[in-house]
Order: structure tokens, then C-alpha cells, then sequence
């Protein structure tokens, strides 16, 4: 019997260690994993590369990650606060103590959707003729220039969803899907937030991600 | 001469340039605000990047939903025929070259079309890339929305953008506080201007190629309040 | 106001020209879109491309449109009839009169959904090491070789979907997505059959497809 | 020599190495069958390539849809749990390395892992791919069902393939109507064989590098109507 449902957010993050590659969904509050966030504190995490498209959302859940160091890399398309004062994180980068891989949101969700799909690496148009593509690989197809970006996976993606059942299918409420959901296909090991578990499975049409993209689900009430 | 255009009139005029039927990506700041503007009787499916097709009004208080945002991260509703999907799909979209047009703001448009709207150059801050360039390359047309000058005078309309670029000879049309312009064949041509300021001024005002249309007319908005 | 709404079949399909390439959704008999194949023959069409799945679904709908030459090329998965004698179009191959690409269904989805996608191409490890990557490009990533394929666009995508609006939003049911799913992203001139048409907007959560990939709908009885 | 196991026997062998909570693409023919005979208390996630990720049991009459059929166009169900998407995503999940277990028909398997099973070489009959390359490439585990021999005896577990191949090297494990057997390092393992069949004739039987396992026994299957 399948049942990807734990008891509650130390189950889930069990195997979660230093070093690893955590990708995080959510776009504005829609989505951010915010429980499982605050987890890589007390868990003692450090050395960890982030993967999110928003970095200042981390700062803001958890300021104490960047504080105490635990980040050593970052790869985002967002990374400005909106406060004149910078963040942590910012702080940390001008200090140089983080580095930073940033680029366009649609590469960055496409590179990870590859990750997740089996596609080692694609030619994209955006981005070219910006200073993004400084001594990367272009080649023309029909006519346009395209950038050539590979597949991004990771050890672990955390994200928020609406509901699950015990096969580890997803309904995401609103725009909770955003880059949750690709996410989920790129990672060794998916763990997921979530507001409700539904004791039955969920009807087909209410399945916005198969299980099968899934390991863990814990609920978590905000 | 009438005064510059504020926020919402140049919104405003941006809006008057949105068909019925057509599908529009409105980024931050002074182009979401044409979504206020727009003719009542068109139809138009506003894009959010982060994942929506048929972005409906600011929600009724005690009705938000804070799962239900768009690229601003503001709660929002859903327009009738509206539809939901996540990053991958949405960019694909954008991508894909299935957008009419995009309104985007800028720091600068070169009269070839290229457009700087990412990395503002400030000391100790870092880029906020977003979505911008997917928007600015993947859009049939590319609209901006953009104060004509700096703070301190300097041109936004210029020969040869100084910031770094968002996307390369993509921008079809500026609106500014001072004209509608748009932009072809390495020059600027004003389609409409204030009432009062001379060409000379605008030209003055502008750092590239600038001519003027045939039936230039004057730039009139309405009164709008913020 | 907007309408996607067409009055018959005549104007769904008004503008297909002869020299066309035609991508066309289905899989088995779900989501094959039968009255608007029907038609390529009426039109008195010639010179096509078709891009489908499985080519004998179109000898099935419409022999005569092999038996009369209007097709030129195929770009397809899966050739062979059920029958021990060839069909239409095998007997046409076989003679030399149609030319055809054949790949794996996977790749042909996704060189598909690339056409859609604005990804101009992509590499991909499925069929390398067997006869249909001999003379390729291949390359290497993280120790796996990959072979380079290009995206697929097209004139036309005809589909079949259980329930549209006037937004051209579309209800698949069952398994009627399929290809069609992908190809209406990738073709610029997108025609749907549809058992009904709705009069309300489909609500977000049955939209399968956004209208934006639409162009023109069809009611059409079977 | 108990007789050589009938299509649906090697179809039941198979479907008892399918683990509890997998995610399993049956392909056509005899690997579909499996999936009558899969223990039941085990919960089983059948992937069809059309667009099923849970695919559940053919439908009484009367209760048929059209549209929702599996990747043999036969008219099917859903289990509960299951999930339906679009060709590309159901590609994304075969090739992105998500499904546990593909079973296959094959003309031929390498002591390699080299499969072959998409081209009859019969002439004047076009190639049928389908999904098969993506499935052997992407599935995390390959396994084969076929008949040990040819019609005409000559072996089809060989040294080196003469059809043209599926996928190179993705081989895990073979059914055949004589034996069960590992393809590992370059060799076949034979795990199970039919009782009665001695070593020596097996290994006359199989073209290519042919050892046995310390603990092969006897492969017995129950009785099984068609």
C-alpha cells in the first residue's frame, strides 16, 4: 500500500544534509513552502545551494539561514528587496560569502522542467544580446541566435500545495503551482507542505501533479 | 504646455492600444496600471507570468485569496474564461510567441529598439532580472512605459542604451510623459505630443533619431486620479 | 468581443491551403479530430505534411487522401497497419510517392512542444545508440550522449476536444489531449471539433487548454 | 519437460517482480497482460503513454468511453488515484527516469542489454517505433518478455543484436517461456528455469554468454486461461 503521508516535519526532512541542493516553489506568497523553509535552520543545514526564484522570500521566512551562513549558493532570477537596506542575503553576497547564478524566470523554470523531463540541454532565444550570455554557447537556428542551457535537477525539492492524498498527488489552490511543480519532477526527493490531507484520492481532475513526482507529504496548518 | 502626463496617464494612454480579443503581459509598476484603463467594452486576457490567463480586478475585501497572486504578488480574481497553470507552462506561452504584446517599463529604449529594464547600476544591489527578458523577447509587440527623461534631465530615449540590455531591437512603441513614440528602423517617430511642447523641446529632450509622423497630433489624457 | 465560435466545418477550414503541413491530434480514437480530416479531401487539398502519431489513423478516416496523392510527406511514429496488406499509405511509401520521417513518440511530443514553446531546439538521450541518430548530431552531457533535435512547427494543428467556449478554451475528455495538446501550441492556425459548445465560460479548473492556442472552434456531431 | 510457459504465464512471471507502490509501463501484447496477474494486495500504478498514470481495469459494457483509452487503443478505467495529462508530459515522466519498471516485447536481447523490438525487417512493412525507444531509455528498470526462441529455433537471447536496436545496454532482466534470466555484465543469468530443461539444452537455446545462478530453480507458473 502506497502512502506518502508523514507524521510531521522532522519525518519529512529526514535525510535532508549539508551540502545538498534544495529547490524552493512559490511565487509571492502563493506556494512558498514556508514551514519546510524554517526546517534547514534547526536542522543545523549548511553548505546549501538554493534554487528559487525569489531569494529575498527565503530571507524573509528564515532570515537566521543567511545570518548563520548556511547558504553557499544561490541560483534565482529575483534578488533585490524591496527595502532601500539590503537583506542577508544581499549582505552576504556583496561580502562575497554567497555566490549567485541569476537568470531569466522563463530559462530558469524551462531548465528545471528539462531536469525534470529527461531534456539534457536546450537552445533558448532569450536573454541573447544581453550581458547574461557573456561567453556562453550560441547557435543560430532559422535565422535566430539561441543560448544553450542545460538541465537543472537537485537532491531536494520542498513545496506547498493545497491538498494531497496518500499517493503523493497534488491539487495546488490559485497560482500555487507555480515553479513548485516542475520542481517536484526535478528533485531526488520531493516534500511537500501541505494545508489539507484528503483521506480519499483525489479525483483525476483535481490531480495538477501526479504522485509519482512525490515522496513525502506532511500536513502543516499556517 | 500642458504637464508632463502623471502615472496614470500615461497608463492610460498605453490602454487606449490594447484590441479587443488580445491576449497582454503587463509588468511591474506603471504598466499594470493600464489594466485600470483599458475600454470596458473590449475584452482582453491580462497574462500573469507566475502562471494565470485571464487576470480579473483587485478582489472585494474579505474575498482575497493568498494563494491567488499575480506577478506583483498582489491578491487578485480570475476574468471569465480565465485560466491557471504553473511557471514552465506560463513561460512557454510567453516564450512561444502566443502574447500580443507586452507592457513593460524601462530605464532606457534605444531607437533600434533595444531595451534596458533590469539591472538598475545601483552600488551594493543586485540584478532583478524576473521575467523580463522572456516578456521583451517573446511578445509580438513590446510596448513601454517610461518617464521621457531622468530625474536630473537626461534622455531615456536614447542612440545606444548605457544599461545593460533586457532584449536587443525588440521595443515597438514608448509611451512617455511627454509623447507616444514609436520606434522603427533606428529612429524614433512621435505619433503624438503634449500640447504646448514644441518639437524642438522633445527633440532636445530625446538622444537618438527622432522624427516626426505626418499626422503627429497632440497627447491628451483624461484627468485620472492615483 | 470574443467569438472563436465558427458556423461549419467550410469556415473552420477556410485557408488551408494545398502545400499546408498539418499536424493532427489523437491517439487511438481518442482526440482524433475525424470531420476536419474528412475535409482535407473535399478542399481538393495536395502537396500536404501531415504530423501525426499514428498515419494509418488517417487511412482509417479518409482513404481517399492517400489514394489520391494529396499527401507528399509524413512526419510520424508509428507506420505499420494491423492488416497483413499495406494500406493507402504504405502502398504509396512503398512506391516511393511519400516521403517519411519517423521518430519516437517521445521525441515527436517533444520537438512538438518545443514548436510551442519557443525552444528552438534540444538535446534528448532517447534513440541514441540505434539506426534513427546515424549521421546525427550528437553530444555529451554529464557522461550521456544526446542527440540534437529541432522543434516542429506547423501551419495548421487540427484537434478534437470534448467542449470549447467562445474563448476557445478546451475540455479534454479522458484521454483526448494527446498530441493535440501540444500541437495547438505550435501551429499557427489552431481548429478544434468539439462535441459542445458551451455557452457559460468553462470554469478555470476544467480549462485543459487556454484559448490563447485557439483560433477556431467547430461543433461537430459524430 | 513441463511444457514451455503459454503467453499468459510469462506475463503472470513478470507481473510478480512488480514491488508493491510502483509505477510500471506495460507495452503491447504480452507485456499488458502483466497486469492481470499482479498479486492484488499489491498497489500498482500502471503508466499507459497516451496519458495514464494509473490505469485500472477494462470496463464493463455498457460503461465504455472512447476517449479515454490506454496506449493499445483498447478502452480502459482509472484506478483511484490515477492521474490523466498530455503526450509531452507523459514523455517528460518516461524519459525524465520516474517510471520504475517498462515491460517490453522484444525480437531480440543482447547478453549486452541491447534491445531490439521495433523493426520486423519484413519487407514492405514500414517501422513501428512508437514509445518504445523512450520507454527502454527512460525506465529505471527494463525488463523483456518474449518467446526463448523463434519460430524456427533460432535463438533470440544473442550475442549481439541483428535488428535494429531499441536501446543499448538498458536490459535488466528476461521472461521467456523457458527460463527467467538477469542480463548483467555481459551475460545471461538464469535464474529460473521450466523443470525438466536441462542447463545443456537452455544454453543450446541462447545465443551469447550463458551462466547460471547459485540458486536457480524451477520456474513454475500456475495454470492460466487465455
Amino acid at each position: 500500500m502506497i502512502n506518502k503521508v508523514v507524521r510531521d516535519i522532522a519525518q519529512a526532512m529526514a535525510g535532508v544534509t549539508s551540502g545538498a541542493s534544495i529547490m524552493i516553489g512559490g511565487f509571492g506568497n502563493a506556494g512558498i513552502p514556508a514551514a519546510l523553509i524554517r526546517t534547514l535552520s534547526d536542522n543545523d543545514l549548511d553548505n546549501l545551494t538554493l534554487i528559487i526564484n525569489a531569494i529575498r522570500r527565503v530571507d524573509e521566512c528564515e532570515p537566521v539561514l543567511f545570518a548563520e551562513q548556511r547558504v553557499s549558493h544561490v541560483i534565482s532570477t529575483s534578488f533585490r528587496g524591496p527595502d532601500a537596506l539590503p537583506s542577508n542575503f544581499e549582505r552576504q553576497w556583496i561580502e562575497g560569502r554567497v555566490s549567485l547564478e541569476i537568470q531569466p524566470q522563463g530559462t530558469f523554470a524551462e531548465r528545471i522542467r528539462a531536469g525534470g523531463a529527461g531534456i539534457a540541454a536546450f537552445y533558448t532565444p532569450t536573454a541573447v544580446g544581453t550581458p547574461l550570455v557573456e561567453g556562453r554557447e550560441l547557435r543560430e537556428f532559422d535565422g535566430e541566435t539561441c543560448v544553450l542551457e542545460t538541465a537543472l535537477t537537485a537532491d531536494v525539492a520542498l513545496l506547498r500545495a493545497q491538498k494531497a492524498d496518500r499517493f503523493g498527488n497534488l491539487f495546488f489552490q490559485g497560482t500555487q503551482a507555480n515553479f513548485g511543480a516542475a520542481m517536484a519532477t526535478a528533485a531526488a526527493l520531493t516534500i511537500v507542505e501541505v494545508e489539507e490531507i484528503s483521506d480519499e484520492p483525489l479525483p483525476p481532475e483535481q490531480v495538477h501533479l501526479p504522485g509519482i513526482y512525490v515522496q513525502r507529504v506532511v500536513q502543516v496548518s499556517r | 504646455m500642458t504637464a508632463p502626463l502623471s502615472r496614470e496617464q500615461m497608463a492610460w494612454r498605453a490602454a487606449q492600444d490594447l484590441a479587443d480579443g488580445s491576449y497582454v503581459n503587463l509588468g511591474l509598476g506603471m504598466p499594470v496600471l493600464a489594466a485600470n484603463y483599458a475600454p470596458g467594452e473590449r475584452e482582453i486576457f491580462y497574462h500573469s507570468e507566475n502562471g494565470i490567463l485571464g487576470v480579473g480586478p483587485i478582489p472585494e475585501p474579505g474575498y482575497e485569496d493568498p494563494e491567488l497572486v499575480d506577478a506583483g504578488s498582489r491578491m487578485v480574481t480570475l476574468r471569465q474564461g480565465a485560466a491557471v497553470f504553473d511557471s514552465a507552462a506560463s513561460f512557454a506561452m510567453i516564450r512561444g510567441g502566443h502574447l500580443d504584446i507586452t507592457i513593460l517599463g524601462a530605464y532606457q529604449v534605444a531607437a533600434n529598439g533595444d531595451v534596458a529594464n533590469w539591472d538598475p547600476l545601483t552600488p551594493n544591489k543586485g540584478p532583478l532580472i524576473g521575467g523580463a527578458m522572456d516578456l521583451a523577447k517573446g511578445a509580438k509587440a513590446v510596448h513601454i512605459i517610461m518617464r521621457h527623461n531622468t530625474k536630473d534631465g537626461g534622455a531615456r530615449l536614447v542612440t545606444a542604451c548605457t544599461y545593460p540590455l533586457t532584449a536587443p531591437g525588440k521595443v515597438n512603441r514608448v509611451y512617455t510623459d511627454l509623447a507616444v513614440l514609436d520606434v522603427d528602423a533606428g529612429r524614433f517617430i512621435a505619433r503624438e505630443i503634449i500640447p504646448g511642447l514644441s518639437r524642438d523641446e522633445l527633440e532636445a529632450r530625446t538622444d537618438g533619431p527622432l522624427i516626426f509622423a505626418d499626422d503627429c497630433c497632440d497627447l491628451i489624457a483624461p484627468e485620472l486620479s492615483p
